[in-house]
């Protein structure tokens, strides 16, 4: 993986954000409050400004610059998960890691530490986790991102806003899951 | 939606440039964040130091949180999107302000995100060797809490614990000391809400939810989360009982012979008329069952935007020090008078 | 309509007593009436006799005037029906509760109901030889002013005038100077509402006036009375303008080089955080216009039931008492706190 | 007049209130604030119950009775209007007068007097004055009361709430002056 190719990943998952925004706010009202695609558009906008600004050379500015900026300014839960993710990236790449898998399964166990989710829980860890490991053994692609994504949608929440909720979670799918599901489908495309 | 703003995503900033253009003598802003720190003289002008109460948490519910900064309660407080928990970055900036040597706790609403925006900006701190120590509000009995859950909400309890862990601090409490007395506190403090009609988020547009024209929503949590059941409107008198018996079953052995702290919460479009019925319910139904209301607040403190409805928060006085520590002064935007003794 | 009540007769009793029971450290009822007098230690073990001071109108726009009795602000006040003026023998009893030996000042809004019924009431204390008198509050500037009128209506300026002349009394001014000082204050007070939602009186059951999802009405009184015209809605920054633009036609030379004291004031079913937005324009365009705002009160103060909506309020303070007079000690359930000074 | 024709009179007068008690607080909607229908109402209840208890004998104690119940019941500006109309009848009676078209005129200066209101102000005074003057001809009917009602629908509100109206009080009949035209009817009833 390369800083042109990180750009264009981001490129692609912003383009894929604002086109989902409502559609994400609209799953977060389900079983949230309803924020998640406003938190993602400002997220992925603060991203493209901070990269413009930064203007970093290496993979691990660049993870750090994206890092930083869905960090300070999405708030929330999917603030500190999407940005420990990030992090994450941002350490390994530092450590010389440039490989896609390598950095995919350092970016999914900071989601899951920072959050104490396990798999299972109806949230975004259960797209990262098994991605992570799917990519690992060469065979993560759309169709089984889009069944990791789907999968959330009969579980019952036992984190985050849709676990208050308990049964009346169940039947919806997981916001983040959801957004979570676009960022690996970008990056498959700007990595193919 | 009708509401009196200009761009939607320049609410926050506004509001908080209004608060403190408004009210200078409590409160000021921190530079480049939307969070306030106190401006009294009494802190301004150097002071024994304290040990600094921030806390901070998604906007929409004002006065919550920055207005309750000031003498006698929190030191800074931290304002986020509507209904978003609040960035590491700004809450660290909060934590930098309102450390005075003696470290800084932290009060969270028992959110995901709070919880991880706050840890974060703890290991911030941390950095800078400043001792932060967090307690986590989660009062709301209306979510069931197990090991298969994040356990319950934060939600209108919170301004209790704020009262009182900052009328400790100011009485010069070290960290350690507030952290198990806000954990006291928390343990003895349950709120249930009710709504008529769900809030509108600006940036959304429509209500988060559509109840119909004689329905209401129990167990609604502050940021449009439905409740354990919906169902015809009733007179105040049957909901004080159902609020109540809720309530009263968190308590071990019930209300009875029991001294409390009585918070009746409107959530931002109920008229005070209305919450000092359901108040004069709750008081005599409190007397009926052999309970004390010690202290008692009657309105709008940790509110939904405008969202109709209500909350009723007890928080039973299991400790001798806790009645004082709601009397104390106070000099806040929020809190209203002080000199509260009866 | 949706409305915490039991049965919407006992609206008004029921209030009166949620409120004394709530917080009796400041209000007591007045046996077989709804008026309330001050119940504070200061009060009841007898201090130096003072002025009572006592206000009263129909009930609905909580806190007001129940909410502003204690040390510092009123004496006494009188609850009547909702929207409706109090009737002469309960206001004839708060004179009574509120007469220390030196007479009673009335404070009354601009209309018909309440002027004629406190009126009553006045001759009936005559007869028991108390000296009353009265002042008549109509600071709102959205009614044409002519001989062919009642003159304006009385408003949310009602509760500057209130604390002015209540720190006046408590100080121990006589009841001439009060008067007098009442009257002043008055002549420089102009208020202007508007709404965005009518309010619902309960034994009505639907709002006063509908008003379209886009449209807002400009001038409305406190009671659904209508406005001077209904427009599309517009941004706060431009509400602010045309409110501002309004009160300072009022003022000969316009807003520059003034001093005032601001209310926003909210209707009931306005969020806080919308009246800081709204706050922050009227501040920022009275700093362009040269002008100061010395003190400001934002929050619910004389609302309409569930209005939606909020009103301004400018005081000129063209006489250097009233500032200290406004930023006083008050102890009361709606003032809010009082260490005010900037 | 005797006591018995004021009791009818009351009785009369409240059943009509009852029955147009919503429609007396549309015209109040309409031009002022939407109570005169519950005003009203909560008066001609008190009437009844006051009449009840305090079993006067005479009539100017009848009439006293009546006030007193309006004056502590009604409140707003009709309160003491109709009560003042009452206490000026008790106090004519008191001096032995006992005649309609006399007690008539001693109610409609009173009402004058306390509100400050002339014919033409679209108020109750517009009905109360010009009626006092027909009975005294002998020349009061329905017709006539109903033609004094109807006239303040034109008139621009000067007094009362319909007054900071201005303009847009014209058109409207003024909630007053139709509750005093169901006071004069049923007193002709009464007494005829
Ligand atoms: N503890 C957690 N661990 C992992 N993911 C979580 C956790 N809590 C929340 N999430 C994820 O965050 C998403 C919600 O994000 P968002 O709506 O932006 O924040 P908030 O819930 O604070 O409004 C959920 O759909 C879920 O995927
Ligand atoms: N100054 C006045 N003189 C005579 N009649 C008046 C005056 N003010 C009001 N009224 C009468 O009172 C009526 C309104 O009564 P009501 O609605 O019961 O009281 P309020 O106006 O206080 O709500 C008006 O329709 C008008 O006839
Ligand atoms: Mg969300
Ligand atoms: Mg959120
Ligand atoms: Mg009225
Ligand atoms: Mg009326």
């Amino acid at each position: 993986m390369n800083v042109e190719q990180v750009k264009q990943w981001m490129q692609l998952f912003s383009a894929e954000i604002e086109k989902n925004k409502d559609y994400l706010s609209q799953l977060d009202t389900d079983i949230g409050d309803g924020d998640h695609g406003n938190n993602m558009a400002r997220g992925v906008k603060a991203v493209e400004a901070g990269l413009a600004k930064d203007q970093p050379t290496d993979l691990a500015q660049t993870f750090k610059s994206i890092a930083m900026s869905l960090i300070s300014k999405v708030g929330g839960a999917s603030g500190p998960l999407y940005g420990t993710a990030f992090l994450e990236m941002a350490k390994a790449a530092k450590d010389d890691e440039n490989d896609l898998p390598a950095l995919l399964q350092a970016a999914a166990a900071g989601v899951a530490k920072r959050g104490g989710a396990k798999v299972g829980d109806k949230t975004m860890v259960d797209v990262w986790l098994p991605a992570a490991a799917d990519a690992k053994q060469g065979q993560l692609n759309d169709a089984v991102i889009d069944k990791l994504v789907a999968a959330t949608k009969p579980l019952r929440a036992l984190k985050g806003r849709a676990s208050y909720l308990g049964e009346r979670s169940i039947g919806h799918l997981d916001p983040g899951a959801v957004s979570t599901g676009m960022l690996l489908k970008t990056l498959l495309q700007a990595t193919k | 939606m009708k509401k009196i703003l200009n761009d939607p995503s320049d609410l926050v900033p506004e509001m908080m440039a209004g608060m403190v253009a408004s009210y200078p003598q409590y409160v000021r802003l921190i530079p480049d964040t939307t969070a306030v720190v106190r401006n009294d003289k009494a802190f301004t002008e150097k002071h024994e130091p304290r040990v600094g109460v921030v806390s901070g948490g998604g906007s929409g519910h004002e006065p919550l949180h920055a207005g309750f900064v000031g003498l006698g309660m929190l030191t800074a407080a931290v304002a986020g999107q509507v209904f978003t928990s609040p960035t590491p970055d700004q809450i660290y900036e909060a934590i930098k302000a309102a450390n005075q040597g003696r470290g800084v706790l932290l009060i969270i609403k028992n959110y995901s995100g709070d919880v991880m925006n706050f840890d974060m900006a703890k290991d911030l701190a941390g950095i800078d060797d400043i001792p932060v120590e967090s307690i986590v509000v989660d009062d709301d009995v209306a979510v069931e809490d197990s090991l298969y859950t994040q356990g319950r909400r934060g939600v209108a309890g919170t301004v209790f614990v704020e009262k009182i862990v900052g009328a400790a601090a100011e009485a010069g409490a070290d960290l350690k000391t507030l952290v198990q007395l806000g954990k006291d506190v928390i343990a003895q403090t349950k709120t249930i809400g009710v709504a008529l009609h769900a809030a509108t988020v600006p940036e959304v547009g429509h209500p988060g939810f559509e109840l119909g024209p004689d329905e209401m929503e129990y167990g609604v949590g502050i940021h449009n989360e439905p409740g354990y059941k919906r169902e015809k409107m009733v007179p105040s008198a049957q909901l004080a009982k159902e609020l109540l018996g809720k309530i009263g079953d968190q308590f071990p052995g019930g209300l009875a012979d029991k001294s409390f702290a009585v918070l009746v919460n409107g959530f931002g479009a109920t008229p005070l008329g209305e919450q000092f019925i359901f108040a004069n319910d709750v008081l005599h139904q409190l007397g009926e069952a052999q309970a004390t209301a010690a202290f008692t607040k009657v309105g709008n403190y940790v509110t939904s935007l405008d969202m109709t409805g209500l909350s009723l928060t007890l928080l039973q006085l299991t400790d001798k020090h806790w009645l004082p520590y709601l009397n104390a002064p106070a000099a806040t935007i929020g809190w209203g008078d002080t000199r509260n003794e009866r």
